[in-house]
C-alpha cells in the first residue's frame, strides 16, 4: 500500500510545485511580451526571485477574499461547481507516467500513479467530466451572462474534445496501445521516433485542439472580458475562485504533460536510451552536479556586481547582492563535493532510481516549455470570433485529424 | 320442354321476381310508367307461375316439386326447395297480395317509384324464398334478407315515426334470429353437418337440449308472430309503413313466424313442445284478448287494423298449440284468412288515406253517403275480420276453436271472448267513421273508389267469399300436411311418454 | 233441389235489388221501382208457393222429412260438414210462416218506404234476411243453422241502422249485432262442445253435426262429462244462451227496444215473427238434447216466466207506440220460453206462430199509424185516430183482442195451453207470473188501443191536415194477418173445449214423459184455470178503459203520485245504465289507461327497448373514460399488466 | 460476489427507473429513468458476461451504451419540440388526443 | 472487494432513488450522474474496464451533459415547481408495485447458481473489446455508427429552431 500511496503523492506534489512556477511564468512572460516589469514587488526578507515570491501573497489574498454567495443563486450547484472542475483537473495527472519502469525483482514497478491499460480513454473521460464545473458554475450563479459563458464554454470544449481525440489516434496506432508508459516507450529509439515527426499533423492538432480545450487565449471566448465579463466564474469570489483559477491553470500544465508524453517523448532523454542511462546514471548526475557547480559560480559574480537603477529604500535593493553571494558560496561547495567524493558508483536499483530522476528533470523541463508555450500563446495571438472558433472546429481540424488518422493507418497497413 | 318447366317451377317463381328487380335497375328514373309496367309485370307472372303450383299440386303427403342440389358442401347446406301443404297456399297468398300491392302503389306512390318496386321486388322474392326453402341455412337466409327490403320500404316511404319504426322492427326481428342462427349451428353440429331439414326430423335429442332449441326457434318466431309481450314493433312498424308496405307486411311476413312454428318449431321439438305448448297458448290466448281489447281504444285506423292483426294471429298460434289436425289445419287456413283480410283492411284505410292524408278515425264521420261502393267492400271486409260465417275467417276460427277445445279448454274459453271483442271495435270504427251525419267539410269533395282501386280489392273480396262457402278446394291440400305434421309429433311424444312409463 | 231453390230465390233477389241499388246510386240514377217491387216481393212470394207445396204433404199427414245434400262444406280428417237441407213439420211451419208473414211485410213496405232514398237497398237487405232465416229454417246441421243464425244477425244490424246519417239509429244497429254476438259466442261454445265429445267416436265420414247423427249418439252424450259438469246440461246451457241473446230474453234483450230505430216493417218481421223467434225454433229442433237435461229445462221456464212479467211491467208505462210493441215481444217471447222450459215444445211453436201472426198486424198496423202521422211515434200526441184510419183501428182492435188473450182468438189458446202446461207440470209460482204477465199485456195493449185510436184528438194542427188512411197495398197485409191471427187459435182447441188439439200431435215434439207427466191433472182443473186467465184479461181490460178513457190527466197524476214506481219503470230499471256502468265503461277504462298506455306504451316499449338502448349508450361512454389522454395514467397501466403477468409467471 | 448480488443491484436500479417513469410528470426526468432502466439493464449483461466468462455480454451492453446516446439525442429533440410548443414540459399538459368523453 | 460492491450499490441505489424523487431537474440529473459513477466502478469490479470508461465518456460525459443543456436552456426549475408532488396513495402504490415488481424479478433471479467461470487472460480489456468488435461484431459496430448519424441528423431537423426573422440560409 506503501508504494500505491507514493506513486499517487508524487504527481499530485508534482502539480502542486509547477503550479506556482507556472503562475509565475504567466505573469512574467506576459509583462515581457508586453513590454513591462511582471511582479517584482513581493518579497520575503528582500529575497523576490523575480517575482515568483509574489505567488504566495496572491494565494493567500484569495483565500482570504470574503466568500460572497449571489442570492436566488442555486447554492448547492455553485459552491459544488468549481470543487468539481478542480478534482476534475487533477484526476488525470493520474494516468502520465513520469520516468522509465523500474524492473524490480517482484516484476516492472511503473513510475505512473495509475498504470491503466485504458490510459487515454481516462483522461478523456474526465476531461469530459471537467465540462460540468463548467456548465454547473455558469448556471448555478443565476446570472445571465455567467449562464451564456458556461454554455459557450461548454460547448467549445465539447467539440474540440472531439478533435483532440482523434489528432491522438495516428499516435495510438503507431504506439498500439492506450497505455502511456507503452505509447512512451514507443518514442524510445531515438529522437527521430519521437511522435512529432512521425505524426507532425496530429502534434499540431493535438496542440490547438488542447489550447481550445483549456479555453486559452485565441479560445477564451468565455471569460473575454470585453462581451461576458468574467465569463462562468464572474460570481465567484475569494476561495472557490481560486479553485477555478487553479483548476484552469492545472488543465493547462496537463495538456503540456500530454504533449510532452505523446509527442515529445515523455520522460525519453532526448538521445539517450534508458537503457544507457541506466548504466551512466551515476556518470552523468556526477558531471551535471559538477555543472551546475561551476556555472553558479560564474554566475554570482555578475549578479554581484550589478547596480539596479531603481532604490526602494527597503531590503529589496540589497536583494541581487544576497542572492549573488549564495549563488556563490553554493556553487563552490557543489564542486568540492564532486570532486572530493569522486564519481557515483549505482549499480542495480540505484542505478534505476538515478536513471529515473534524471528522466522526471527532463519530463519537468518539457511541461515547463509548453507551459511557456501556452503562456507565449496567450498573448500574442488575437481572439476568435464564436463562430469562427466553432468553424474552424468543426469544419477544419475534425477533417484534418480524419485524414492525419487515414494516412497513418495507410501507412501503417502498407509498411 | 314442360317437364323442365315442371321440375323447376319453384326456381321459376322464386327467382322471377328477382330478375324483375334487375332489369328495374336498368330502366331510368325519369320513366317511372316504364318502371310501374315492368313491376306490374313480373309480379303477374310469379303470380302465374304460382298458379300452376296450385293445378299441379298432387293432394299426396310429403313435398311437391322438390329441387335439390349441393349448394355449398363444405358447411353442407343444400338448395333444396319443396312445398307441401303448410306453405303452399302462404306462397299464393304472396304472389297473389304483390300485384295487388304493386297495382294499388302505382297510383299512391308518386316520388322514388324505382327504390320501392325494387325493394318490393326483392322481399317478394325473400319470403317466396323462406316460404319454399327446406335447408334450414337457405331458409335463414331468405329469413334474413326479408328484413333489409321491408326495412327500407318503412324507413323511406313511410310517414310520421318512419325512421324509428323501421329501426324497431329491423332490430327486434333481428334479436331473435340471432338466437335461432345459434340453435341451427348447434343442430347442424348435432346432424352431422348437414342443413337439410329432412335429416334434422330424424334426429333424436334429450328433453333439456330440445328445451333450449324450442325456446330459441319460439323466441325468433314468437317475435315474428307478435305474441303478446313482443309485439310492440308492429303497431308501430304498420302505421308508419306505406301502404303496400303494411298490406305485405300484415299479409306475408306476419305469417312467416306461424309457418316457422309450423315447419320448424313443432315437428323438431316434440317433447319441448309439450312442455311449453300451454305457456304459448296462454301468451297467445292474452295476445287475442289484449290485442282486441287495446284496438278498443286506438285513435288511428291503421293502428285498429294492426292491433287486431295481433289478436288474429293469436287464434292461429292457438290453432298450432293444439296440435290436433282441425287445430292445425284451421289455424293454416286462418294465416290465409288474416292475410287476406287484413292486407284489404289495409288497402282501404290506405285509399282514405290516399284522399285525406289523415289516418285519425275523428277526422272522419258519416261518409257512407258520399261513398257508397267504398263502405259497401269496407263492411265486407270488417265482417270477413270479424269472422261471420260464410266468409273465410269463419271457417278457420270455427276449426281452430273446435279443435283446440279439447287439448286447452281453458284457453279456447277465453279465445271465444276475442270473437266478442273482434266485433266491439269493428263495429265501433265502421260506426265512427262511416254512419252518423256528414259534418266535416273536407269530406264533402271525397271521391268514391276508381276503377283501379276496385280492381286491387275485388280478388281479396272474391277470395274471403269463395273461401268461406267452399273452403273444402284449399283445405283438402293442406289436410294432407296437418295429418303427416299430427301424426309424426303424436309419436314422437307417445314414444316419450312410453320411455318415462318404463324407467 | 226443391228446397235449395227457397233459399235461392231470395238470395237472387237480395243480389239484383243490391246490384241496382249500388249501380243507381253509383251512376246517380233514380231507382226504377216497379222492377225492385217485382223483384223484391215476387220471388218471396214464388219461395212461399215453393214452400207450400213441399209442406201440403207434411201438413196432410206426411212424415217422412225431405233431405237435400247440396255439397260438403268443410271436411278436415274426420270431420265433415255437409251443407244440407232438410225439411220436416217443425221446419215447414217455420218457412210458411217466413215466407209467408215475409211475402206480407214486402209487400207492405213498398207503400211504407216509398219516398224513401235507398228503396232499392232496403229491399235488397230484406231479401237478404229472408235468405238466412230460412238457411237457418232448414238448415240439417248445427253450422248451418249458425251459419243462418248471424246471416240474420247481419241483416237485423243493416236494417236497423238503415238510416245511418242519425247517429242513435246507428248506435242502435252496432248495439243490436254486438248483443247478439255475445249471444253467438254462447252458441259456438255449446256446438264446439258437442263437437268434442262427438268427433272422437265419429266414423271415417260421420257428418257428426246433423241432427239426426246427434239424436243417435244422444245415448253417448248423456253419459259423458265435459269440464267436469254432465255433457248434456252444459251444451244446452250454452246452445240457451245464443237463444237469449238472439231471442232477447232477461239478460240480453235490452238491443229490441233499440231496435225499433228500423223502419217499422223491420221490425214487424224481424222483431216480431221471424229472427226473434229463432231460439226458440233452435230448442224445438233440439228437443231431443233438451229433454235430457232437466236442470236447463227448469232454468229456461224461470228466465221465461220473469222476462214476460218484466217486460210487460216496463209496457205498461211506455210512451213510444213502438217500443210498447217491442217490450210486448219480449213478453210474448218469454211465453214461448217458459212453454219450452216445462216441455210443452209444441205449445211454444204454437205461441210463436200466433205471435207472428197478431204481433206482425200489430207492428204493421203502428207503422201505417206512424206514417199517417209522417214520423209521429209518441202516443201521447196521438188519439182519436179512429176516424181518420178506420181499417188501421179495426185490424189494430182485433191484434189487440188476440194478444190479450180473449176467447174466440188465437193468442187466448196458445197462451192459455202454456198456461196450463205450467200449472200441470207443476210449476205453480211460474203459472202466477204467467198470469200476471197476460193480465199486463192486456192492461199495455188497451192502454195503448184507447190513447192511440179512442179518446180525444191531441195530435197537432199540421198532423191532422194530412192524416190519411194508408194505401191499399198496406192494408191488405193488415187485413191478411188480422183474419190469420183471429183463426190460427183453432189449430191448437184443446180436447176439454172439444178440439182434438191437432198442432200438438202433428209436431209431436218432446218425448212423451213430458206428456205422461201432465195427464193426471182432471179435465176441470184445465177449464177452471181458462176460465182464470180470461177474468183477469177482462178486468184488466176494463180497468185501461177506465184509466185512459178521457185522456193522459188523469194517469199523468196517479203517476206523480207513485213516483219512485213510475219513474223506475220509466227508465226500464236502468237496465241500460247498469250495463253500461258495470260492463261497458270499465272495459273501455281497462283497455285506455291501463292496457294501452301503461303495459304497451310503458312498460313494454320505454322500458323493455328505449331503456335498454340508453343503457347501452352509457355503458359505452362509461369505458371510454379511460382513455383520458394522461400518459403517465397508461404508463401505470403497463406497469400493472406487468405486474400481473409477472405475478402470473411467479406463481404457477 | 456472485451474480445475484449483481442481478438484484441491477433489477433494484430496473424497478426505480420504472417507478420513476410512471410516477414522475416531468418528462425529463421520466426520460432519466429510462436512462436508469437502461443501466440496469447493462448491469445485468455485464454481470451475466462476468459469470459466463463470455465477452457477449459487454458487447451487447457496449451497443446499448450507444444505443442510449441516440435515444437520447432525439428524445431530448422531441422534448424541446413539446417545450417549445406547450411552454411547459409537464407530461399533464399534453393530453391532446384525449377522448371528448360524452361525445 | 465486497465493501466495495456494498458501497457502490448501495451509492447507487441511493442515487437511483434521488433522481426519481428530487423535485428539480438538475439535482435528479446530477444524482443520475452520481449513480452513473458508481455503475462505473461496479463495471470495473466485474472487470469491464472498457465498459466502464465507455460508460463514464459517453454516459456521463456526452448523455447527461445534454440533459444539462436541456435543464438550462430552457431553464425549466421555474415551472417544475409548480409540479405538486403526486398524491400520497399514488406514490405508495407505485412503491408497492415496484417492490412487487422487484420481488417477483428476484424470486427468478434467486435460482440461478453464483459460481464464476474461469476468465480469460485481458478480459474486458480494450484490445481484447476491441478485437471482438472488429470481428465478430463490426456488422453492427457499422449499423451503430449509421444510428449515431441518423440520430444526430435527426435532433437537428426536429429542434432547430425556424428562425423566421433570419432570411433563409442559403446553403
Amino acid at each position: 500500500m506503501l508504494t500505491m500511496s507514493l506513486k499517487i503523492l508524487v504527481p499530485f506534489v508534482l502539480i502542486l510545485q509547477i503550479l506556482p512556477i507556472f503562475i509565475w511564468m504567466e505573469r512574467k512572460g506576459a509583462s515581457y511580451i508586453q513590454d513591462r516589469r511582471g511582479p517584482n514587488r513581493a518579497n520575503i526578507f528582500g529575497i523576490r526571485l523575480g517575482g515568483m515570491v509574489h505567488t504566495l501573497p496572491d494565494v493567500i489574498k484569495l483565500i482570504f477574499k470574503e466568500d460572497i454567495i449571489p442570492t436566488r443563486a442555486n447554492r448547492f450547484i455553485y459552491t459544488i461547481a468549481p470543487f468539481i472542475s478542480m478534482t476534475v483537473a487533477c484526476m488525470t495527472f493520474a494516468v502520465i507516467p513520469w520516468a522509465a519502469p523500474l524492473t524490480l525483482d517482484s516484476g516492472s514497478f511503473a513510475l505512473q500513479a495509475l498504470e491503466m491499460n485504458v490510459g487515454i480513454l481516462y483522461i478523456f473521460a474526465i476531461a469530459s467530466i471537467g465540462v460540468y464545473g463548467v456548465m454547473l458554475a455558469g448556471w448555478g450563479s443565476n446570472n445571465k451572462y455567467s449562464l451564456m459563458g458556461g454554455l459557450r464554454a461548454s460547448s467549445q470544449m465539447i467539440s474540440y474534445e472531439l478533435t483532440l481525440s482523434l489528432s491522438i489516434v495516428g499516435v495510438l496506432i503507431l504506439s498500439g496501445s492506450l497505455e502511456l508508459g507503452a505509447i512512451v516507450e514507443s518514442q524510445s529509439a531515438n529522437i527521430l521516433s519521437w511522435n512529432f515527426i512521425r505524426q507532425p499533423l496530429g502534434c499540431i492538432l493535438f496542440l490547438v485542439a488542447a489550447v481550445a480545450e483549456t479555453n486559452r487565449t485565441p479560445f477564451d471566448l468565455p471569460e473575454a472580458e470585453a462581451e461576458l465579463v468574467a465569463g462562468y466564474h464572474t460570481e465567484y469570489s475569494s476561495l472557490k475562485f481560486a479553485l477555478f483559477y487553479m483548476a484552469e491553470y492545472v488543465n493547462m500544465i496537463i495538456a503540456s504533460a500530454l504533449i510532452a508524453t505523446l509527442f515529445f517523448g515523455g520522460w525519453q532523454v532526448p538521445f539517450i536510451s534508458t537503457e544507457l542511462l541506466r548504466e551512466h546514471a551515476d556518470l552523468i548526475i556526477h558531471y551535471s552536479l559538477l555543472a551546475a557547480g561551476v556555472g553558479s559560480i560564474l554566475g554570482s559574480i555578475p549578479l554581484f556586481l550589478y547596480k539596479s537603477r531603481v532604490r526602494y529604500g527597503d531590503a529589496r535593493d540589497t536583494e541581487t547582492k544576497k542572492i549573488s553571494i549564495a549563488m556563490f558560496v553554493l556553487g563552490i561547495a557543489l564542486v568540492a563535493w564532486r570532486l572530493g567524493a569522486g564519481e557515483f558508483f549505482f549499480e542495480g536499483l540505484a542505478a534505476q532510481i538515478a536513471a529515473a530522476a534524471l528522466q522526471l528533470g527532463i519530463f519537468i523541463a518539457k511541461i515547463l516549455f509548453f507551459c511557456w508555450f501556452f503562456v507565449w500563446i496567450r498573448w500574442t495571438l488575437p481572439r476568435f470570433r464564436y463562430d469562427q472558433l466553432m468553424q474552424l472546429g468543426w469544419k477544419a481540424m475534425l477533417p484534418l485529424a480524419l485524414l492525419n488518422l487515414f494516412i497513418t493507418a495507410g501507412v501503417y497497413l502498407l509498411v | 320442354m314442360f317437364n323442365f318447366f315442371d321440375q323447376n317451377i319453384l326456381n321459376f317463381v322464386i327467382w322471377t321476381p328477382l330478375l324483375g328487380a334487375l332489369l328495374l335497375l336498368t330502366i331510368p328514373q325519369k320513366q317511372n310508367l316504364w318502371i310501374k309496367r315492368i313491376a306490374l309485370m313480373t309480379v303477374s307472372l310469379t303470380f302465374l307461375f304460382s298458379l300452376h303450383l296450385v293445378c299441379y299440386f298432387k293432394s299426396s303427403s310429403g313435398y311437391q316439386f322438390e329441387i335439390f342440389r349441393p349448394w355449398i358442401p363444405a358447411i353442407g347446406a343444400y338448395y333444396a326447395l319443396g312445398v307441401d301443404g303448410f306453405s303452399l297456399w302462404l306462397v299464393l297468398l304472396a304472389t297473389l297480395l304483390m300485384p295487388i300491392a304493386v297495382l294499388f302503389s302505382m297510383g299512391s306512390i308518386k316520388e322514388k317509384e324505382k327504390s320501392f318496386y325494387f325493394n318490393l321486388l326483392i322481399l317478394e322474392t325473400a319470403m317466396l324464398g323462406t316460404l319454399c326453402a327446406l335447408d334450414v341455412f337457405l331458409f335463414y337466409l331468405f329469413w334474413e334478407a326479408m328484413l333489409i327490403p321491408m326495412y327500407f320500404l318503412i324507413g323511406i316511404f313511410g310517414h310520421g315515426r318512419k325512421v324509428y319504426a323501421a329501426i324497431k322492427f329491423f332490430i327486434f326481428t333481428l334479436i331473435g334470429s340471432v338466437l335461432m342462427l345459434l340453435a341451427i349451428v348447434y343442430l347442424r353440429q348435432e346432424a352431422e353437418g348437414s342443413f337439410l331439414l329432412d335429416h334434422w326430423s330424424l334426429l333424436a335429442l334429450s328433453p333439456q337440449v330440445q328445451g333450449v332449441l324450442f325456446a330459441a326457434f319460439a323466441l325468433a318466431f314468437a317475435i315474428k308472430v307478435p305474441l303478446f309481450p313482443l309485439h310492440t314493433w308492429l303497431p308501430d312498424a304498420h302505421t308508419e309503413a306505406p301502404t303496400a308496405g303494411s298490406m305485405i307486411l300484415a299479409g306475408v311476413l306476419l305469417k312467416m313466424g306461424t309457418y316457422g312454428f309450423v315447419r320448424f318449431a313443432i315437428p323438431l321439438f316434440p317433447d319441448a313442445l309439450l312442455v311449453a305448448k300451454p305457456w304459448i297458448a296462454t301468451l297467445a290466448v292474452v295476445g287475442i284478448v289484449y290485442g282486441a281489447l287495446v284496438a278498443m281504444v286506438q285513435k288511428d285506423m291503421k293502428r285498429l287494423v294492426a292491433y287486431s292483426s295481433i289478436s288474429h294471429l293469436g287464434f292461429v298460434m292457438l290453432g298450432l298449440m293444439a296440435l290436433t289436425p282441425q287445430a292445425v289445419t284451421g289455424a293454416t287456413y286462418q294465416m290465409v284468412n288474416h292475410g287476406l283480410t287484413s292486407a284489404g283492411l289495409f288497402l282501404m284505410v290506405g285509399m282514405l288515406y290516399d284522399r285525406t292524408h289523415t289516418r285519425l278515425i275523428a277526422d272522419y264521420g258519416g261518409i257512407a253517403k258520399q261513398v257508397p261502393l267504398y263502405t259497401f267492400v269496407f263492411l265486407i271486409l270488417t265482417f270477413a275480420s270479424i269472422a261471420l260465417p260464410g266468409t273465410n275467417s269463419f271457417v278457420g276460427e270455427f276449426l281452430i276453436l273446435s279443435g283446440s277445445l279439447k287439448e286447452l279448454p281453458y284457453q279456447t274459453i277465453l279465445a271465444t271472448l276475442g270473437v266478442i271483442f273482434g266485433a266491439v271495435y269493428m263495429l265501433w270504427m265502421v260506426e265512427r267513421v262511416f254512419f252518423g251525419p256528414l259534418k266535416k267539410d273536407s269530406l264533402k269533395g271525397l271521391k268514391d273508389m276508381n276503377w283501379r282501386e276496385v280492381l286491387c280489392v275485388l280478388p281479396i273480396i272474391l277470395l274471403v267469399v269463395w273461401m268461406g262457402v267452399k273452403p273444402n278446394f284449399f283445405l283438402s291440400k293442406i289436410e294432407i300436411a296437418t295429418q303427416t305434421l299430427t301424426e309424426t309429433v303424436q309419436q314422437n311424444q307417445l314414444a316419450k311418454q312410453s320411455l318415462k312409463l318404463q324407467k | 233441389m226443391v228446397l235449395a231453390w227457397i233459399i235461392l230465390l231470395p238470395l237472387l233477389g237480395a243480389l239484383i235489388n243490391g246490384y241496382h241499388a249500388l249501380s243507381c246510386r253509383l251512376r246517380q240514377q233514380k231507382v226504377i221501382h216497379g222492377m225492385v217491387n217485382f223483384v223484391g216481393v215476387g220471388l218471396p212470394f214464388v219461395a212461399f208457393l215453393i214452400a207450400l207445396s213441399q209442406g201440403i204433404p207434411f201438413i196432410l199427414g206426411a212424415e217422412e222429412p225431405i233431405r237435400e245434400n247440396l255439397f260438403s262444406w268443410i271436411s278436415v280428417g274426420s270431420l265433415h260438414i255437409e251443407a244440407g237441407l232438410y225439411l220436416d213439420r217443425l221446419s215447414t211451419l217455420m218457412v210458411l210462416i217466413i215466407t209467408g208473414v215475409g211475402t206480407l211485410i214486402h209487400l207492405y213496405s213498398i207503400g211504407y218506404m216509398k219516398g224513401d232514398s235507398g228503396y232499392a237497398k232496403y229491399f235488397a237487405y230484406l231479401n237478404l234476411f229472408l235468405t238466412s232465416m230460412l238457411i237457418l229454417v232448414l238448415g240439417d246441421n248445427l253450422l248451418l243453422l249458425f251459419l243462418g243464425w248471424e246471416g240474420v244477425g247481419l241483416c237485423s244490424y243493416l236494417l236497423i241502422g238503415f238510416w245511418f246519417e242519425d247517429k242513435a239509429k246507428a248506435q242502435a244497429g252496432k248495439k243490436a249485432f254486438i248483443v247478439n254476438r255475445i249471444g253467438d259466442v254462447g252458441f259456438l261454445l255449446g256446438i264446439f262442445a258437442l263437437g268434442v265429445l262427438l268427433l272422437p267416436g265419429a266414423g271415417e265420414n260421420a257428418v257428426i253435426f246433423n241432427f239426426e247423427y246427434i239424436e243417435s249418439q244422444i245415448g253417448l252424450i248423456t253419459v259423458s262429462k265435459v269440464f267436469w259438469l254432465s255433457a248434456p246440461f252444459i251444451i244446452t246451457l250454452f246452445l240457451f244462451v245464443g237463444a237469449t241473446g238472439k231471442s232477447a230474453q232477461i239478460p240480453l234483450y235490452v238491443w229490441l227496444p233499440d231496435a225499433m230505430a228500423g223502419p217499422t216493417p223491420v221490425s214487424a218481421l224481424i222483431h216480431a215473427a221471424t229472427m226473434v223467434t229463432a231460439g226458440v225454433y233452435m230448442i224445438a229442433r233440439m228437443d231431443f238434447l233438451f229433454d235430457v237435461a232437466p236442470e236447463t229445462l227448469h232454468i229456461i221456464a224461470i228466465i221465461g216466466a220473469s222476462t214476460a212479467l218484466f217486460a210487460a211491467l216496463i209496457a205498461m208505462v211506455q210512451t213510444d207506440i213502438k217500443k210498447v210493441l217491442a217490450y210486448s215481444t219480449v213478453s210474448q217471447l218469454g211465453y214461448m220460453f217458459l212453454a219450452m222450459g216445462v216441455g210443452a215444445y209444441a205449445y211454444g211453436v204454437f205461441h210463436l206462430m200466433t205471435h207472428a201472426f197478431f204481433k206482425a198486424c200489430l207492428f204493421l198496423g203502428s207503422g201505417s199509424v206512424i206514417h199517417a202521422m209522417s214520423g209521429e211515434q209518441d202516443i201521447r200526441k196521438m188519439g182519436g185516430l179512429k176516424k181518420a184510419l178506420p181499417i188501421t183501428s179495426m185490424t189494430f182492435l182485433i191484434a189487440t183482442m188476440t194478444i190479450a188473450g180473449l176467447p174466440p182468438f188465437a193468442a187466448f189458446f196458445s197462451k192459455d195451453h202454456i198456461l196450463w202446461k205450467t200449472y200441470s207440470h207443476g210449476h205453480p209460482i211460474l203459472w202466477v207470473m204467467g198470469l200476471l204477465a197476460a193480465f199486463g199485456t192486456a192492461f199495455y195493449m188497451f192502454r195503448l188501443y184507447i190513447l192511440t185510436f179512442t179518446g180525444k184528438s191531441r195530435v197537432s194542427e199540421e198532423a191532422k191536415a194530412h192524416l190519411h188512411e194508408s194505401p191499399f197495398n198496406m192494408t191488405f197485409a193488415l187485413i191478411v194477418l188480422a183474419v190469420l191471427s183471429a183463426v190460427a187459435g183453432f189449430l191448437g182447441l184443446p180436447e176439454v173445449l172439444g178440439g182434438h188439439d191437432w198442432i200438438a200431435h202433428w209436431l209431436h215434439l218432446g218425448s212423451n214423459a213430458a206428456e205422461a207427466h201432465g195427464a193426471s191433472h182432471s179435465h176441470t182443473m184445465e177449464l177452471l184455470l181458462m176460465g182464470v186467465s180470461v177474468a183477469v184479461a177482462t178486468f184488466a181490460i176494463l180497468l185501461a178503459f177506465v184509466l185512459y178513457r178521457n185522456g193522459l190527466e188523469g194517469p199523468n197524476k196517479r203517476a206523480r203520485a207513485m213516483r219512485p214506481l213510475h219513474n223506475l219503470l220509466t227508465n226500464k230499471f236502468y237496465v241500460d245504465e247498469i250495463y253500461d256502468a258495470c260492463v261497458v265503461r270499465p272495459i273501455y277504462y281497462l283497455s285506455q289507461s291501463i292496457l294501452f298506455t301503461v303495459i304497451d306504451r310503458k312498460l313494454i316499449d320505454e322500458v323493455l327497448v328505449n331503456r335498454s338502448g340508453r343503457f347501452l349508450a352509457w355503458l359505452g361512454s362509461c369505458v371510454s373514460r379511460i382513455q383520458n389522454g394522461f400518459v403517465n395514467r397508461y404508463a401505470f397501466c403497463f406497469l400493472l399488466a406487468f405486474a400481473l403477468m409477472l405475478g402470473i409467471w411467479v406463481f404457477n | 460476489m456472485s451474480i445475484t448480488h449483481y442481478l438484484t443491484l441491477a433489477i433494484a436500479l430496473f424497478s426505480i427507473g420504472l417507478i420513476g417513469v410512471v410516477l414522475r410528470r416531468n418528462l425529463l426526468v421520466a426520460f432519466m429513468s429510462i436512462e436508469l432502466m437502461l443501466n440496469g439493464a447493462n448491469l445485468s449483461f455485464i454481470a451475466f458476461s462476468r459469470y459466463l466468462g463470455d465477452m457477449q455480454g459487454q458487447m451487447a451492453a457496449f451497443f446499448i451504451v450507444i444505443l442510449a446516446a441516440a435515444e437520447a439525442a432525439v428524445g431530448l429533440a422531441i422534448i424541446v419540440l413539446l417545450f417549445r410548443r406547450q411552454g411547459s414540459v409537464q407530461s399533464s399538459v399534453f393530453q391532446n388526443l384525449k377522448d371528448k368523453v360524452g361525445v | 472487494m465486497t465493501i466495495l460492491f456494498y458501497i457502490l450499490s448501495a451509492l447507487a441505489v441511493l442515487s437511483a432513488v434521488a433522481v426519481i424523487s428530487f423535485r428539480q431537474p438538475v439535482y435528479s440529473a446530477l444524482s443520475l450522474v452520481v449513480t452513473l459513477f458508481s455503475l462505473a466502478g461496479l463495471y470495473l469490479t466485474l472487470h469491464a474496464e472498457f465498459l466502464a470508461i465507455i460508460q463514464i465518456l459517453t454516459y456521463a460525459g456526452a448523455i447527461l451533459i445534454l440533459f444539462i443543456f436541456i435543464i438550462m436552456l430552457l431553464n425549466l426549475n421555474k415551472d417544475e415547481l409548480k409540479e405538486q408532488t403526486p398524491a400520497l396513495w399514488r406514490r405508495i402504490v407505485l412503491a408497492l408495485l415496484g417492490g412487487f415488481l422487484f420481488a417477483g424479478l428476484w424470486w427468478g433471479v434467486k435460482k440461478l447458481s453464483g459460481d464464476s467461470a474461469k476468465l480469460t487472460e485481458g478480459f474486458g480489456s480494450i484490445a481484447s473489446s476491441g478485437k471482438l468488435l472488429f470481428t465478430e461484431y463490426v456488422l453492427a459496430f457499422e449499423i451503430s455508427g449509421i444510428l449515431l448519424t441518423v440520430a444526430l441528423i435527426g435532433a437537428l431537423v426536429l429542434a432547430k429552431r425556424r428562425l423566421n426573422y433570419l432570411p433563409e440560409e442559403k446553403n
